[in-house]
């Protein structure tokens, strides 16, 4: 059996090491046949419509062409595209596309190149978009001058490239462009921001990317954007400002070459994970005090499961089976997975009662664990000959069909007492009144806080919540498993602490302010798009719904009583705690 | 008579609460009210919403839970439409995706693109987009289908969607897939974060709490759900902070449809539940009469479950 | 309306009116209609998941030549399951315990971090806010007294929570509270599910009635006529059942009161 | 060997998955995407265990001809139907116009769906309208400090929903969202932060291989 486990993980290792070398690195076949056109729209001004046939791997082969993007060179001799006229269209597909270009510059003379960007459906393995390939030039062609007496287009101002770097965090997936908006930029003039790159040394060339808005983002005209770029290669970046008409614009310089480099830490989890490291050196310093000769670790009673030894006595007495329903959710719920470490222990205490458990599970796998797991309670009992496997039974996975078969079960069969433990939903109600009009022992527990006030009604006893996950250890007094509750005790007295010292602190400034007029904020502040994303603060001003008044009120108020460095600490902590 | 009354034949108040259900339903009465701020807050987001923008709509519910929360998937729909925004659904229940065939056949197909009932133009009340052109496959709206693995797809969908859902349903019923690369719609969304607004309609598990667990703490999407009244409790703890709207039931649904001005079943249906609610009230104040009763008369006695908490 | 979907509602009203009338008790229509209703949810999900999650996950993969060697990778699952399988071979049992660990492991590290940051890390932070909320200075009455309450009843229940405290003690009469504000929580989510469950039963008679189908296709169906007709036939044959069922047990009581006696008697 | 190896999986699979968490590095994110897959497949694949199960229970109880043993043939006859139905392909008769009569999106499985599964999963779900009256009857009753809190604020919440909360008094339904906001979330996040734990704490059993009942002890 050894040599089964020795070429497991090496087989797995060559198996994922194959799959990612299999993956097609080829780019899509470009667009051919351009022609372009000139098209007057009703107002006079012309635009340039670009026709062309799409690559010829679109719609057939292993590539799918997700974009096309119509890009143009100034002048009639440039020998590569400088930038997209339009953002990306033309829907994918074998045949022939349309793409115009709206913001062709009266009088000008362009050539038109239509890139169409690859989108693999297989790849797992690179970043988001494949690669792209740009087609042959068009011919060149002169647009219109404009009708007499139409507005003069201005020129905008060049936008600064500031850095390109991996942002925090990283997937290894992904760069930050840091740049400066153009001087006259008020997210009017400028339409967006677009970006080539280059691989290497190589020539800048378009790829897809997400939208880069114009205009400040928070009042800032220091940005940064996150761009998916495949990894392994280093990219150097040119940012350009698009105008909504007229020619784009260039950043005076490109950028530095850098590569994608992934993070092996995520810092916005830095609080979650001193917590859990928390809670793992409790669980330790526990378990070293459980295993200390003698330990005694005192924990307080649980009625519920102190009931349940009585409860099998009293079934057994009655000479009727008992029921345990271990939930109705997948194996992947943790509370399900409670559910079942507890049925290996009650089904300890059936076999020593020499009764009959019946367990009827909503989820195959769940039915194909316990089954192991009450096996498991028969034979630490020392009776494995009187366990029936076909006790455990799979009803059925919808949630009412299993309720409907439970149901069965219990108005046919009587137990006299029924277990449900574990993540119960809307058919808690239904089982538990039919155990109630049977006359059965109730024991309920779970975690799901709206079945709660059911399993309370209907049940003789029922565990909440935490409660759940004490079972097993509680049953079995062994220290070791105490001590990983003790360990959770502790981390609770922690998070208590902290809440009520942070409450503390914060409730002198309560006191000391003045009551302005009330607003029916939560409402605003869901209302308005940009809530999300803003901090607490800024949601309360940019949401109020007589947006100026308000906004002035508390602009007003805030310079005169600037938020202390507690309060201001404890607005960053809960925005960062919401949001990491 | 007391003791009669205590022990009470539970199917007594079965039989008064059927009465209670049809006969308002077959004598309709109607009751004025007022929409909540977390639906006000929804509709205020649809309506922010500019023309052209992706929104994903994810059904997550079965025929069982479809009197509480379809009446809100048609009102939003309807909504949306209006938006003139591009619409991509998709669901995490394996019983949804006839649901939401109908729900496409009937209002975007039907509806919209005929220019009839909630859209017909030369109606008093017709809504029609200002830009109005047909909701067409792929290019305005798709179903991606159903996706099994809960909460796993969700946690999936934030990092990349078209891993989730490499292939998306067919126009027709039975066609082949189309692989969503190939999807116009989905053009530039590569993950949740990508969508204007996430909208869902959710009867549990997997649902919208599992949405603010796996994705929208986690990359701050802007996530509003309608759910079954039960769900209510367990996810207000989220509005306004994680969620930014929160449609409840069918007394939600019902506010939704008085704000986008489209009354339907959620309406007829809010008014049949004020009479059953009220009996459930009564049932509550007689078994507390009773038992107060009781007491005066034998003071030590206990009748009842006994609700302990363990 | 096609002729099929017409008898299909007439079938759909027979099967809600026999599951209703296990309101009344356990009968003969309720019988086959729960084992009606198991067996297509049996079949319908043993479909399902052969058709949307093995076939693409798994069988696809394996035999799509495009994926090349990569293919490879997909034989680890298909070991999985194969060893989840021999538990049915006793002397190879011990090989499902691999998949079982497989599985526990996965979801048992999963759900660590996950619990941890969304019910724990965002629950105190979101009752922060509320405390944050209620120190600026627009903050209503209602506001600070709401977040008083969130303060002092998390923590309280909180400490109905703490196992480690001793049965009694100051910490008992802190937990005590603690179960109060539970139970007014509890009282909260069971007022809102009443109107989720009504609306459930609502939609029942919607969809009996055909309420919810177009006032024509309502006419067809005869739905309110069919669903008397159910409702007088069921439910007369049920009362009729459990008429003849108590007389039977009160013969049987009879019966078994008399041997009583008859043994009293003798002895 | 039959002990640890599945205690070796379960530590290193576990440790990797809360790692997942803490990682960014997009490799970490598609070994456990890859795992996850075959989770999925996994839990599918018991279907078939679940299957076995409905035989292996039902079959010998229709062939003893146990009490109810019609039902059961009713139970397995339908659950086939299903399945044949499913499984046909849609190619096996399809009419020139209109769906086919066999396959998963084909008549007789919708039929089967629509006028049998779907009724009756709504109805058995409705039932609940029903108990949660008789529940409402029964066991909200002011026996004590804590059932009168619980009963009142059901009261409250109920009449504030309805329209006719707000006839009584406008401000019902404000009072309704204080309860649900505050009170009722000082409870709710209370057993949260509580749950969250005991999932740590059980997780951390499985990883760490206390708790290992379930591999065979």
């Amino acid at each position: 059996m050894g040599s089964r486990s020795r070429w497991l993980v090496p087989t797995a290792l060559l198996g994922l090491g194959l799959f990612a070398c299999s993956l097609p690195s080829d780019p899509v076949a470009p667009a051919t046949e351009l022609r372009t056109e000139i098209v007057r729209k009703p107002d006079g001004t012309a635009i340039v419509r670009v026709t062309f046939r799409k690559s010829a791997d679109d719609g057939a082969g292993r590539e799918i062409v997700a974009k096309y993007q119509l890009m143009r060179a100034h002048g009639s001799d440039a020998p590569v595209p400088v930038l997209s006229a339009e953002p990306e269209g033309a829907s994918p597909g074998p045949g022939r596309a349309a793409l115009d270009d709206p913001s062709a510059v009266p009088g000008e003379t362009y050539r038109y190149f239509v890139v169409a960007h690859a989108e693999r459906e297989q790849s797992k393995m690179t970043g988001a978009g494949g690669p792209s390939s740009t087609s042959r030039p068009s011919a060149p062609i002169r647009v219109p001058d404009a009708p007499a007496g139409s507005p003069a287009i201005a020129a905008i101002g060049a936008p600064t490239l500031l850095g390109v770097s991996s942002p925090e965090a990283s997937d290894g997936r992904a760069l930050q462009i840091k740049f400066r908006i153009a001087a006259d930029d008020d997210g009017l003039v400028v339409r967006e921001y677009r970006l080539l790159r280059a691989e290497g040394d190589g020539p800048f060339r378009a790829f897809r990317h997400k939208d880069i808005k114009a205009g400040p983002a928070d009042g800032e005209r220091e940005r940064s954007e996150t761009i998916a770029v495949p990894p392994g290669v280093a990219w150097r970046f040119q940012l350009f400002a698009v105008p909504a008409r007229g020619e784009p614009v260039a950043a005076a310089t490109t950028s530095a070459a850098a590569a994608a480099e992934p993070s092996y830490f995520n810092f916005s989890h830095l609080w979650l994970f001193f917590l859990l490291a928390l809670t793992v050196a409790l669980t330790v310093v526990f378990l070293y005090i459980a295993s200390q000769p003698g330990a005694r670790l005192f924990i307080r009673r649980i009625p519920g499961v102190d009931a349940i030894e009585e409860a099998v006595g009293r079934s057994t007495e009655m000479g009727r089976p008992i029921l345990y329903v271990p939930g109705i959710d997948e194996i992947q719920n943790i509370q399900t997975i409670a559910s079942l470490l507890i049925l290996g222990r009650v089904s300890e205490i059936v076999a020593r009662y020499d009764t009959e458990i019946r367990v009827p599970c909503c989820i195959p796998l769940v039915a194909a664990v316990g089954e192991e797991m009450v096996k498991q309670g028969f034979y630490n009992a020392g009776r494995p000959d009187s366990h029936k496997p076909q006790n455990i039974q799979w009803i059925s996975s919808e949630q009412f069909a299993f309720c409907a078969g439970t149901n069965g079960i219990m108005l046919r069969e009587k137990p006299a007492t029924n277990i449900f433990l574990g993540r119960f939903f809307a058919e808690s109600l239904i089982l538990a009144e039919t155990g109630y009009v049977n006359r059965a022992i109730q024991i309920a527990g779970t975690g799901e806080i709206t079945q709660l006030p059911f399993f309370i009604a209907a049940c003789d006893y029922t565990l909440i919540g935490e409660e759940l996950f004490a079972v097993s250890a509680y049953m079995t007094h062994e220290p070791r498993l105490i001590g990983t509750l003790k360990a959770a005790d502790y981390v609770k007295l922690v998070v208590g602490v902290v809440l009520l010292v942070m409450t503390l602190l914060l409730l002198p400034a309560t006191w000391s302010r003045p009551a302005v007029v009330p607003q029916d904020r939560a409402h605003a502040a869901a209302s308005d798009p940009h809530c999300v994303v803003l901090g607490w603060a800024r949601r309360e001003l940019a949401c109020e719904p007589t947006k100026a008044a308000a906004a002035e009120r508390m602009t007003a108020y805030q310079r005169d009583n600037p938020p202390s460095g507690f309060e201001q600490f404890v607005m960053k902590l809960v925005g960062y705690l919401q949001t990491g | 008579m007391l003791e009669k009354l205590a022990t009470l034949d539970r199917r007594w108040l079965f039989l008064v609460m059927a009465i209670a259900i049809i006969v308002p339903l077959l004598v309709p009465v109607s009751l004025p009210f007022e929409a909540s701020p977390p639906v006000r807050a929804t509709y205020d987001a649809v309506e922010a919403l500019r023309p052209g923008q992706t929104v994903l709509l994810s059904i997550d519910y079965d025929p069982a839970a479809r009197p509480e929360v379809e009446p809100w998937a048609r009102a939003v729909l309807r909504h949306l439409l209006r938006r003139r925004v591009k619409i991509v659904m998709m669901t995490l229940w394996d019983k949804a995706p006839p649901i939401v065939r109908s729900l496409i056949n009937e209002i975007v197909l039907g509806e919209y693109n005929q220019r009839r009932g909630y859209f017909a133009p030369d109606q008093p009340g017709g809504r029609l987009a200002q830009d109005y052109a047909p909701y067409r496959y792929g290019e305005d709206y798709v179903f991606l289908g159903y996706k099994d693995g809960k909460e796993i797809v969700i946690a999936g969908m934030g990092q990349n969607l078209r891993q989730m859902f490499p292939v998306a349903e067919a126009e027709r019923e039975g066609g082949d897939k189309i692989p969503v690369a190939r999807i116009p719609v989905l053009s530039g969304i590569s993950s949740l974060r990508d969508f204007a607004l996430i909208l869902e309609a959710s009867a549990g598990f997997p649902g919208a709490k599992e949405y603010v667990q796996q994705v929208v703490t986690r990359y701050r999407l802007r996530f509003a759900a309608a759910t079954t009244a039960v769900s209510v409790t367990d996810l207000s703890p989220y509005y306004p902070e994680q969620m930014l709207g929160l449609i409840g039931g069918m007394r939600g649904s019902a506010e939704y449809e008085q704000l986008v001005e489209a009354p339907g079943l959620g309406t007829s249906g809010l008014n049949v539940l004020t009479f059953g609610q009220i009996f459930v009230i009564l049932a509550i104040v007689l078994g507390n009469v009773i038992f107060f009763l009781q007491r005066r008369l034998r003071p030590r006695s206990s009748p009842g479950a006994g609700g302990g908490v363990g | 309306m096609a002729t099929h979907e017409i008898i299909g509602h007439w079938i759909l009203i027979f099967l809600t009116i026999s599951i209703l009338s296990y309101l009344y008790a356990d009968n003969p229509f309720y019988k086959l209609a729960e084992h009606l209703f198991v067996g297509t949810s049996i079949g319908y999900v043993v479909v399902v998941q052969w058709f949307d999650v093995i076939k693409p996950n798994l069988y696809d993969r394996l035999t799509n030549d495009a994926l090349g060697p990569a293919r490879i990778v997909y034989l680890i699952p298909l070991c999985l399951v194969l060893f989840l399988f021999a538990k049915l071979v006793p002397r190879f049992a011990w090989l499902s315990r691999i998949s079982v660990a497989f599985v526990i492991g996965f979801y048992a590290g999963q759900n660590i971090p996950a619990y941890l940051n969304s019910d724990l890390v965002a629950q105190v932070a979101s009752t922060l806010a509320a405390v944050t909320r209620a120190t600026k200075p627009d903050a209503t009455w209602h506001q600070m007294l709401g977040a008083f309450v969130l303060v002092v009843g998390m923590l309280s229940g909180l400490v109905y929570f703490f196992f480690s405290r001793r049965e009694s003690g100051p910490l008992n009469a802190v937990a005590r509270v603690g179960v109060w504000v539970l139970m007014i929580g509890f009282g909260a989510s069971f007022g809102y599910t009443v109107q989720g469950r009504i609306s459930l039963a609502i939609g029942r008679a919607l969809e009996v009635f055909g309420m919810n189908r177009t006032a024509a296709q309502a006419e067809q169906l005869h739905g309110k006529l069919v669903a008397a007709v159910c409702v007088v036939v069921i439910f007369g044959i049920v009362a009729f059942l459990e008429h003849k069922r108590k007389l039977r047990e009160a013969e049987a009581e009879r019966l078994a009161a008399e041997q009583e006696k008859r043994e009293n008697e003798s002895r | 060997m039959k002990q640890t190896l599945p205690l070796v999986i379960t530590f290193l699979i576990g440790t990797l998955m809360v790692a997942e968490f803490f990682v960014p590095h997009a490799g970490v994110h598609e070994l456990t995407a890859l795992l996850q897959e075959w989770g999925l497949v996994i839990a599918a694949a018991a279907f078939v265990l679940g299957g076995i199960n409905v035989v292996q229970v039902n079959i010998p109880k229709i062939a003893r001809r146990e009490r109810d043993w019609g039902y059961r043939v009713v139970l397995i006859g339908s659950a086939l139907a299903m399945v044949i139905a499913g499984f046909i392909p849609a190619s096996v008769f399809k009419p020139e116009t209109g769906a086919p009569l066999f396959g998963k999106e084909g008549i007789v499985f919708t039929f089967l769906f629509d006028y049998v599964f779907a009724p009756a999963n709504a109805t058995m779900f409705a039932l609940l309208a029903f108990f949660i009256a008789s529940a409402a009857f029964r066991a909200f009753r002011a026996r004590n400090l804590e059932a009168t809190l619980m009963l009142s604020a059901a009261i409250v919440v109920m009449v504030g929903v309805i329209p006719v909360g707000e006839w009584i008094w406008s401000g019902m339904p404000a009072v309704k969202q204080w309860i649900l906001d505050y009170a009722n979330n000082a409870g709710r996040r209370a057993i949260m932060v509580g749950v969250a734990l005991g999932a740590v704490a059980t997780g951390l059993r499985i990883i760490l291989g206390l708790e290992r009942s379930h591999l065979g002890d």
